[in-house]
């Protein structure tokens, strides 16, 4: 499962589309809004997505995953639209056989994630409206 | 030839428009479809950081372009 | 939240127990009964603990990785009795502002209870019974 | 004196029993308990492999006992 959607991820359904019998570890990120960023107190996240191409390049991160380890399935959800503070913008679940594995798959998801696929996120603060970049 | 350029995020908000057709001399290049955007669309000029994607993948400046291609300027992204 | 349990774990009351508003990152570990282990077929596990000390060194691990990294909030919750292929043994949510601590204290909780938490499981297996010594 | 000894796992199973209260001479260490249990109860010598807990911390061989203390035999753990 890898999705981009505007309703609010349910993260058992996430951790169930990662199932795997053959698995006794499933490591689990949540990207949640904070209420601070950058010394601002931050109202809401608005997220915009190119979502053919974001859950393209997710898919293809999850397969580099797969190569680098032993990844058995994985899922991955992403939200876009309004966001309050504490909601959840992305949940990505992986199940290895072995818990190292999963921590380490998880963890390149989720950095490969933000590095390459297509989403945006604006920061509604105190001062207005800033569209976020992490890599300036 | 024409072929279709989507615009988000900050892109979007300065063009005020999430996609449009262009019409382009046939093969034309990357570079020259962002050259007629700029002179097109003088806020466009003004995102001074963004990738180019055709058909859903990241594409070098030099790509050339084909009828019905769809084209996406991609601002710095911040997902996660 | 720190609790030993016999009742099925719902990974969302963990994930809630460790909610920050100050956090982006929550990283979970569940840990499952797999169908197979050291090559045999596995029919169910059971765990044993002895509940007040392992709950009193999981808090001690919990304090640890709080010192080591910016952990806000940590959960964990371990369960007791006999589980079936796939049941959730144990989930662990570490809340953190930045990602990389969130998995960091994430692996070192579920590492360091396996160490020392007075928790037992014994497989049950097609050729019988074994209590588990993953030290050996 | 008196304590009070927990068994667990492959421990409980052995003594056939998960708590028994034993009596000691004063000030007796966790070594000279364990040399009682295992004369007194010959299938708790088959256990080879343990740690021992005292007031749910684990202990050294050569830590002294007190009245009421909860000692536990910690087999090799495995949880999580």
């Amino acid at each position: 499962m890898i999705e981009i959607t505007a309703e609010k991820i349910e993260v058992q359904k996430v951790i169930d589309a990662a199932y795997a019998p053959e698995c006794g570890a499933v490591a689990v990120f949540l990207g949640t809004v904070r209420n601070f960023s950058r010394g601002k107190q931050i109202y809401r996240l608005e997220y915009e997505a190119y979502p053919e191409m974001a859950a393209k390049k997710i898919r293809e991160i999850v397969e580099e995953a797969k190569k680098k380890w032993e990844v058995k399935q994985a899922a991955v959800s992403h939200r876009v639209g309004k966001l309050e503070i504490g909601e959840i913008a992305v949940v990505i679940a992986v199940s290895t056989p072995h818990r190292q594995h999963a921590f380490q798959a998880c963890q390149f998801i989720i950095d490969r994630l933000k590095e390459v696929a297509p989403i945006w996120k604006k920061e509604v603060a105190v001062d207005g409206e800033t569209w976020v970049d992490d890599h300036a | 030839m024409r072929v279709t350029v989507k615009f988000f995020a900050l892109g979007r908000e300065l063009t005020g428009r999430s996609e449009m057709v262009v019409e382009l001399p046939e093969a034309a290049t990357v570079q020259a479809l962002l050259e007629q955007l700029k002179s097109a669309h003088p806020r466009f000029a003004q995102l001074n950081s963004y990738l180019v994607a055709v058909n859903l993948e990241y594409a070098e400046m030099s790509a050339p372009l084909h009828e019905g291609d769809e084209v996406a300027i991609i601002p710095p992204v911040s997902g996660g």
